[in-house]
């Protein structure tokens, strides 16, 4: 009676996902479990030999990425309000493991609102030299104001511009990176 | 001197106002500085005389302060502070606490219409609004719905201006607050002092101690 | 009242036998076995535990209802629970209630990872909320001051900071208002909280509710390092622990210590961090160019100060102040007196010379109190100081003892004091008349002389006097801590040590006198041997030079040619103004180690040094009780800022034929900071094998070690007392109280945020004097003796002593030291002619 | 039905005057009580059994004797903060005969050593403060208070304190640090105010009733006195009767009739054609008893077998025209209004019942908020510094269980009415938290 009780999950119909299992241990099955499998994937790699060579002419011609592919960080603003998303909290940066954000808050003041809560990141950088893309600053984010890009060019003659600022994240990239559809 | 108010008529401010910083920290007033009439003065160094720790006189001299002042206001505190050598925040936790000191400006015709559970089984509620809408926005009058005030043998009732009065109907509400206008006892035939013990054996006129037809 | 022993019990807590002292709560019982109990409401610091938060139920075998580790005290044979369903369920059930109200705005949130709330709702919490009504909420953020801001969305009410007002700081300021869901933490009348001390609440804050406003999203827990150093602002010297990000200091938090601070911090130490990063601040040398100071290289700089000083042999005179560590005041005055030649050196910049033999009687080990005496006395007499202004960190201690222990507290000081409230007896007797007052205390302490003769030239009343001699003296009453100030003025002191000689405090443990300096490293800087007749450990010297007076004196006449300033500025530290500027002007070489640039060194320091700040600062200091203790560095030096006892080396280098580097027999100039620290120990017999290391974190008194035998030790008395000199008794003109505000220093006028608490003149005033004079409060006014007179703001106190008006000290201009010590004054309306 | 001891003469025209009070035989116990020893006069109140009628009911004579001996300062301290909801036995006590109390309270003190007293009322009883003051002016003047009382070696002050309007001054710690001149919150205990209370020091805190019975046990005798009553409940019992019942008052009972008696028989029951729904037995903050348990004794142990309690006294009857949602929800907002805010489960768990009382009043509510404010309720008994958590969750706690139907049925009703429709069923994850 004190402690809440949990319903049971009676789940029917669409939220039942059925998978297929493989056929059981032992026998004919048990052979094909051995081996089956590693033919399935030499038909593919047999399968693509016979396509030929084929050489993709970067930088004129690029590969798309897949969509969850992690690129270059972009942090985002309110579509409606034009605010920031970003408050400043450097969950980012404590999530960093390679330790490449930096972050410096400031307050909002009402003549110059910057992001919708109480504080604003003043300062917002990313060694991009440093990054391993690893994505955890998007997952540690509480307001979804960082995100992984697919942006992977990211060369530069100079170590210093590799640190991009708020204005450069803020800002949509110069050339999209081609995305991969589904079927590719 | 014009005093600054808030929207709510007080000075005191509310959960939603930060502190005006171009005051002073409040300290305990200076006496050289914090006029204290005479009377209050005397009334509130006579209550302290009668505790062991003059700090017990607290609630008493609020409460002359408020009967002189209408309501604890922070000039009403201040002098208080000034007798008691408090600080004003001191006293003003203590206002905030207790029900019967008002923090804002009220009328001086106090109605408590009790609204707690045996009243309200018995239709306090209603008096309360019948009250209220009959005293309208009378400045010198101080409607409130008041938890229970240890009559429920009256249901429902009111204290008014201290004198508790019931078994009230809706109709007394306007009688109540014309007797006030007036100046006159109010409903002096439903007043608590006159009313015997309803303890058959106790009181002299009430019915017989047990009536069959009652019984369930 | 004594210490009470402590008794180890065994009790048992989750299975586990765990012994821990007696009478300690639960709580901090269950950290003996290794259980954490959660709290918010229970701090011991505050005093007896409220239990209001509830979240420290626990299950104890025999009491059938759960109760609350904070204020149940851990017994023989008690067996607790803390990790039964019934107490998790509690628990969690208080977690999910407070959580009720409170916003999840932790991103934006200051408290953010280091919040209790936070740790203890992952911790003790269910994880989940089944509250779907809407949350209150408020404006925010609000301010409480202009120190701090409330967010009263945030709190739990759990009643911390009200009750350090109410029951820490005693200012009583900070209330609850109304009562139960509708309760919010506020002030009288939309006064803002201002208080010596009211920066703790935001240490003491479990929650984000009360935040910093100079603090304010400037960094988060994991983008700070933490630095422990000791805050050498004043003689209280308390443990503080900065927040520093990409070399700047952000914040200063208290380091607890038992001994020394108690875990508070004044607004002072906490909030004048700003003026270390301040945009005035001197960060590289400064060389005098014709009329104009310019910025030059350290060469430069070091060149100019060593071959002006040089020309300058045998007429040096030196002061020091402030921040400067013991190495630095060993340093400066070996560099003076073996360097150049000269013995003009002190640290005692507005008192006037003392006796040896008097200093060496009253630092005596015996006879020194230490902090937590004050707290576990029997009675504190505290003698001609504020500690509020003085060394503020000690007022708590006091009210501490005063509120928990039952101490007596008996106060006697010219100006009514902040503590009189506090006090079992209270006494005034004229600014300036320590000498006669104490005279008068040791006769009714059973000394010959007249008490009432006395009295009458102290102006005390002798009834009081002998109240307080009553109060003092009584047989076996137990231990007795005499907190005086320096600026009591040497005069005073014989009569001070025949007290403490009648009244045993040297025989008793507990008892004792401890001193107020009224320079934040005063007695470490004069067992350094910054004093004009005393070497390092209170040695003899040769010939004793000439001490602060004198020296500025000398230098008015022209019989000094060069100044030393190390972190002092007489103009304001001194008690003569004007002659401190006729001093400097007429000196033709002034070297100065300063942070901030004041008039009369842009006028006329020939070289002006960087000073470092404390958070830069690498030595040891020494608190008034004798505790040395070690100041760190905790951010790097901004602009080019050298480490003081690295110029002070180098100057000594540079003038010094008799010094050649790296001579191993005689003394080298260090080449790194603990070679400083070795050289003074070495110099210093009772300091004899200190390390570094033995001081740590904590400090390590001096009086405590072995070598403390080496201390020389004084005459026994009684000392001759001598007749007071009486204190003018003014025919229609007014005596002259002064006072120096814990706010009338360079650091509040350079930081931000305590800018607004910057003193300007003030005049206190008693109502009768007030009357007669025509003023009104907040009148501007003029005061003035024989031929001076400062303009200042009258403010009318009720409690103050007609007769005398106190005036603010320790201004950068404008105080009291422009006005003649010791005269009566006059006051006037400001307009109106002032009459001669 | 035993003879009356605190309602005899009650209605006596003037008998709040000394004069009268005296002619009816008042101050003879305590001349009597003088004249014994302390030791005495305490067995007397040890012997008679008699247990406080502030609501705890703890045997009065114990807590008496729990006082240390010594010098010191000690103090009585009468509670006249009568301010339970259905309680008002003790304005009447204090308004007719003040010098009961007052004699009850010397006599007390007597035994209990005290030397200082005080009566703190509440500051509602405005005209009954002005006939209490009258009174102590009176014994002042009569030599019944000061000092070296009838000769005797017992002294004692009295002062009256008044309240300012704030239910938890009723409880003991409450109302001691209010009338120390703080905010009535309740203190920590331990320390009891036996040992330290008042101003730290010991103190002996009672009810009006339960001092007003002094008298009568010193004038019966203790043991005597204890005939009276059930064997563990003894004497006489003021009860108040209110709600819907025909003749709503105070009764003075021998502790052990059957409730139905009370009810129907001297409060007259509800109104013609109704019946009881429910009804509270001991104030608003005990567990409400349904019609089945009305022909229970009425005394502190058959009120605690049938999971409430007897508390001050107070039987509030609801009748069946009313409805329980109602009275669950103006009993929470009167705690929640009378929390005084000092922890946690007190303060946000009114509040939170509140919310979702207000929501199953308006219809917005599922049954499963029901089990929330269920377990709400037990997340609050047993929890919080005082009694006054405990005082809302246990009538809310036994009404939602006892008429959950009912609460059921009106969140039904409403939502028709609203035209809300089927309350949804919350979706798994939803139900355990996430999401929400």
């Amino acid at each position: 009676m004190s402690t809440l009780e949990i319903r049971r999950w009676a789940p029917t119909g669409d939220t039942v996902i059925a998978v297929q299992r493989g056929p059981e241990p032992g026998g004919a099955g048990g052979l094909y479990r051995a081996f089956g499998e590693t033919l399935r994937g030499l038909k593919t790699t047999f399968g693509r030999l016979v396509e030929g060579t084929y050489v993709y002419q970067y930088p004129e011609e690029k590969i798309p990425v897949y969509p969850r592919f992690r690129g270059r960080h972009k942090l985002h603003r309110f579509e409606d309000t034009g605010l920031e998303k970003c408050v400043g909290c450097s969950l980012c940066a404590a999530a960093c493991p390679a330790d490449c954000i930096r972050v410096v808050a400031a307050e909002n003041t009402p003549e110059q609102r910057v992001s919708a809560g109480e504080r604003y990141a003043a300062v917002y950088e990313i060694n991009l030299s440093r990054c391993i893309f690893c994505g955890y600053c998007e997952v540690a984010c509480p307001f979804d104001a960082i995100t992984m890009g697919h942006d992977f060019e990211l060369s530069d003659y100079n170590r210093d511009d590799l640190i991009f600022t708020k204005e450069m994240l803020l800002a949509e990239p110069l050339e999209r990176t081609p995305l991969r559809t589904e079927d590719e | 001197m014009s005093v600054a108010r808030y929207d709510h008529g007080s000075r005191i401010p509310g959960w939603d106002d930060a502190v005006d910083l171009s005051k002073d920290p409040a300290s305990i007033p200076d006496p050289a500085l914090t006029p204290v009439p005479a009377e209050l003065r005397q009334q509130i160094e006579a209550a302290m005389a009668r505790y062991p720790d003059f700090r017990s006189a607290a609630i008493p001299a609020l409460h002359a302060a408020q009967e002189l002042h209408g309501w604890c206001s922070p000039e009403a505190i201040e002098q208080v502070a000034c007798v008691m050598r408090l600080t004003p925040a001191y006293l003003t936790a203590v206002v905030g606490f207790y029900d019967m000191f008002e923090s804002k400006p009220v009328g001086r015709n106090t109605v408590y219409v009790c609204t707690n559970i045996s009243c309200s089984l018995r239709g306090a509620r209603e008096l309360h609004a019948a009250v209220q809408q009959a005293a309208g926005d009378d400045p010198d009058f101080n409607v409130r719905a008041f938890e229970c005030l240890g009559a429920c043998d009256i249901a429902p009732m009111a204290s008014v201006n201290g004198a508790y009065v019931g078994p009230l109907e809706l109709s007394d509400a306007e009688r109540i607050v014309e007797q006030l206008r007036a100046g006159e006892d109010v409903l002096p035939e439903k007043q608590l002092l006159r009313r015997k013990v309803a303890d058959p054996r106790a009181s002299t006129d009430a019915p017989a101690l047990f009536d069959d037809e009652d019984r369930a | 009242m004594p210490r009470p022993e402590v008794r180890i019990v065994t009790f048992s807590i989750d299975g586990r036998e765990v012994q821990a002292p007696e009478g300690v709560m639960l709580v901090d019982g269950a950290k003996h076995g290794d259980v954490e109990i959660p709290v918010f409401c229970y701090e011991p610091k505050l005093g007896q535990p409220v239990g209001a938060c509830r979240m420290c139920l626990v299950e104890i075998e025999g009491i059938p209802k759960l109760q609350t580790a904070c204020s149940t005290p851990v017994k023989d044979g008690m067996v607790v629970h803390t990790q039964t369903t019934r107490v998790r369920e509690a628990q969690n059930s208080v977690v999910e209630f407070l959580l009720v109200n409170h916003p999840l705005d932790c991103p934006v949130c200051d408290k953010g990872g280091e919040c209790p709330l936070q740790d203890i709702t992952f911790g003790w919490g269910r994880g989940i909320s089944r509250m779907v009504e809407p949350k209150r909420h408020f404006k925010k953020p609000l301010e409480l001051s202009p120190l701090i801001a409330i967010d009263r969305e945030r709190c739990i009410l759990c009643y911390r900071c009200v009750r350090f007002s109410q029951e820490v700081s005693e200012d009583y300021q900070l209330i609850l208002h109304e009562r139960g869901a509708q309760s919010y933490v506020g002030t009288f009348d939309s006064h803002p909280y201002v208080a010596p001390f009211s920066g703790n609440i935001i240490e003491l804050c479990p929650v984000g509710a009360l935040t910093s406003r100079p603090y304010r999203f400037r960094a988060r827990p994991w983008d700070i390092e933490g630095a422990g150093t000791v805050c050498t602002l004043c003689p209280s010297q308390c443990n503080v622990e900065l927040t520093v990000r990409d070399e700047r200091v952000l914040r200063v938090l208290g380091r607890d210590h038992a001994d020394v601070d108690d875990g508070w911090l004044c607004d002072k130490g906490r909030f004048a961090y700003q003026a270390i990063h301040s945009e005035e601040r001197i960060v590289e040398p400064l060389v005098r160019d014709g009329d104009q100071l310019r910025p030059a290289s350290w060469e430069r700089a070091l060149s100019a100060a060593a071959s002006a000083l040089g020309k300058a042999r045998g007429s040096v005179g030196a002061l020091a102040g402030g921040t400067t560590t013991n190495e630095e005041a060993f340093l400066l005055q070996r560099l003076v007196r073996e360097g150049l030649g000269s013995a003009d050196v002190d640290s005692r910049i507005d008192g006037s010379p003392m006796p040896l033999e008097l200093q060496r009687a009253l630092a005596a080990p015996a006879l020194g109190a230490t902090v937590p005496d004050i707290e576990f006395a029997h009675t504190v007499l505290v003698l001609g100081t504020e500690p509020v202004d003085d060394a503020p960190i000690l007022d708590l201690r006091i009210r501490k003892g005063v509120r928990r222990r039952g101490v007596q507290l008996a106060v006697a000081t010219p100006r009514p004091s902040s503590l009189d409230r506090n006090a079992k007896l209270w006494l005034r007797y004229a600014p300036g008349a320590e000498h006669a007052f104490l005279a008068a205390l040791e006769a009714a302490l059973g000394a010959s002389g007249d008490v009432d003769r006395l009295c009458a030239v102290a102006d005390a009343d002798p009834k009081a006097v002998r109240a307080l001699a009553d109060l003092l003296g009584e047989d076996g009453r137990g231990d007795v801590v005499i907190l005086w100030g320096e600026r009591v003025g040497a005069a005073a002191l014989p009569a001070l040590l025949n007290v403490a000689g009648r009244l045993g405090l040297a025989e008793r443990e507990g008892a004792g006198l401890l001193e107020v300096p009224a320079s934040a490293n005063g007695r470490g800087l004069r067992e350094a041997g910054m004093q004009p007749n005393a070497g390092p450990g209170l040695s003899e010297v040769a010939a004793a030079g000439r001490s602060a007076q004198q020296i500025a004196a000398a230098a008015a006449d022209g019989e000094l040619a060069a100044l030393y300033l190390l972190h002092t500025d007489p103009i304001r530290d001194g008690a003569d103004a004007p002659l401190w500027r006729r001093a400097l002007a007429r000196a033709s070489t002034v070297i100065a180690h300063s942070a901030f640039l004041t008039d009369e060194l842009r006028e006329h320091a020939t070289v002006v040094f960087p000073a470092e700040s404390y958070a830069e600062k690498e030595g040891t200091v020494t608190h008034p009780d004798g505790r040395l203790q070690r100041l760190r560095p905790g951010i790097g030096h901004p602009g080019s800022v050298r480490a003081e006892w690295s110029v002070l080396a180098e100057l000594e280098r540079a003038v010094s034929v008799r010094v050649p580097q790296g001579d191993t027999n005689g003394h080298s100039s260090p080449l790194t900071g603990p070679m400083a620290t070795r050289q003074l120990v070495e110099a210093v017999p009772f300091y004899a094998g200190l390390t570094l290391e033995e001081i740590g974190g904590r400090g390590v008194r001096w009086q405590e070690r072995a070598a403390a035998e080496a201390f020389p030790a004084g005459p026994a008395g009684p000392f001759d007392v001598g007749e007071p000199t009486p204190v003018a008794s003014p025919h229609g003109a007014l005596r002259l109280g002064t006072f120096r505000s814990i706010w009338a220093a360079p650091e509040v006028e350079h930081a931000p945020a305590l800018k607004f608490l910057a003193r300007s003149a003030t005049l206190e005033v008693s109502p009768a004097d007030a009357e007669r004079l025509g003023i009104e409060n907040g009148d501007r006014v003029r005061v003035g003796n024989d031929d001076r007179s400062v303009e200042a703001r009258a403010a009318i106190r009720g409690n103050a002593p007609a007769g005398t008006v106190f005036l603010d000290a320790g201004l950068p201009a404008g105080g009291a030291s422009e006005l003649v010590d010791g005269t009566p004054v006059s006051v006037d309306r400001a307009g109106v002619e002032v009459t001669a | 039905m035993s003879e009356l001891l605190l309602f005899k003469d009650i209605d006596e025209p003037g008998l709040a005057s000394r004069e009268v009070y005296e002619r009816r035989g008042g101050y003879e116990s305590l001349k009597r009580a003088l004249r014994m020893p302390r030791e005495e006069v305490l067995q007397n109140l040890l012997d008679s059994g008699l247990r406080g009628r502030g609501g705890a009911g703890f045997a009065m004579g114990k807590k008496a004797s729990f006082l240390p001996k010594g010098t010191m300062d000690k103090y009585l301290v009468c509670n006249a903060d009568e301010s339970e909801p259905g309680t008002f036995k003790d304005r009447e006590l204090m308004q007719k005969s003040p010098h009961m109390l007052v004699e009850g309270m010397i006599i007390a003190a007597y035994a209990a050593d005290a030397n200082r007293s005080f009566i703190y009322i509440r500051g509602e009883y405005q005209q009954q403060a002005e006939i209490l003051e009258r009174a102590i002016e009176e014994a002042r003047s009569a030599g019944y208070l000061g000092e070296r009382i009838l000769g005797s070696d017992h002294s004692l002050s009295l002062v009256l304190h008044r309240g300012a309007g704030a239910y938890i001054c009723g409880e003991e710690t409450g109302l001691l640090d209010s009338l120390e001149g703080k905010r009535g919150n309740p203190r920590l205990k331990p320390p009891f105010p036996a040992n330290q209370g008042l101003y730290q020091g010991p103190t002996l805190i009672n009810n009006v009733e339960t001092l007003a019975t002094v008298p009568h046990i010193i004038r019966l005798g203790g043991q005597e006195y204890a005939k009276l009553g059930t064997e563990t409940s003894t004497g006489t019992k003021l009860v108040s009767v209110s709600g819907n019942v025909q003749r709503p008052g105070n009764y003075e009972i021998e502790l052990g009739i059957p409730a139905r008696e009370i009810i129907f028989g001297l409060a007259g029951g509800p109104e013609r054609g109704r019946d009881v729904k429910f009804w509270f037995p001991g104030g608003s903050s005990s567990p409400v008893l349904t019609p089945a348990e009305l022909d229970l004794p009425y005394d502190f142990d058959s009120m605690a077998k049938a999971g409430s309690m007897l508390g001050s006294g107070a039987i509030i009857v609801v009748d069946d025209s009313q409805s329980v949602v109602d009275v669950a929800l103006t009993l929470a907002k009167f705690y929640r209004h009378e929390s005084c805010g000092k922890c946690t489960p007190c303060r946000e768990g009114t509040n939170w019942t509140v919310k979702m009382l207000q929501r199953v009043e308006s219809g917005e509510a599922t049954p499963m908020d029901l089990d929330i404010i269920a377990s709400v309720q037990e997340q609050i008994m047993g929890n919080c510094l005082c009694v006054l958590g405990d005082a809302m969750a246990m009538p809310v706690a036994s009404m939602v269980s006892k008429f959950r139907d009912e609460f059921e049925a009106h969140i039904e009703t409403r939502r028709a009415q609203l035209g809300l429709g089927e309350p949804t069923e919350p979706t798994p994850l939803e139900a355990v938290g996430v999401g929400s």
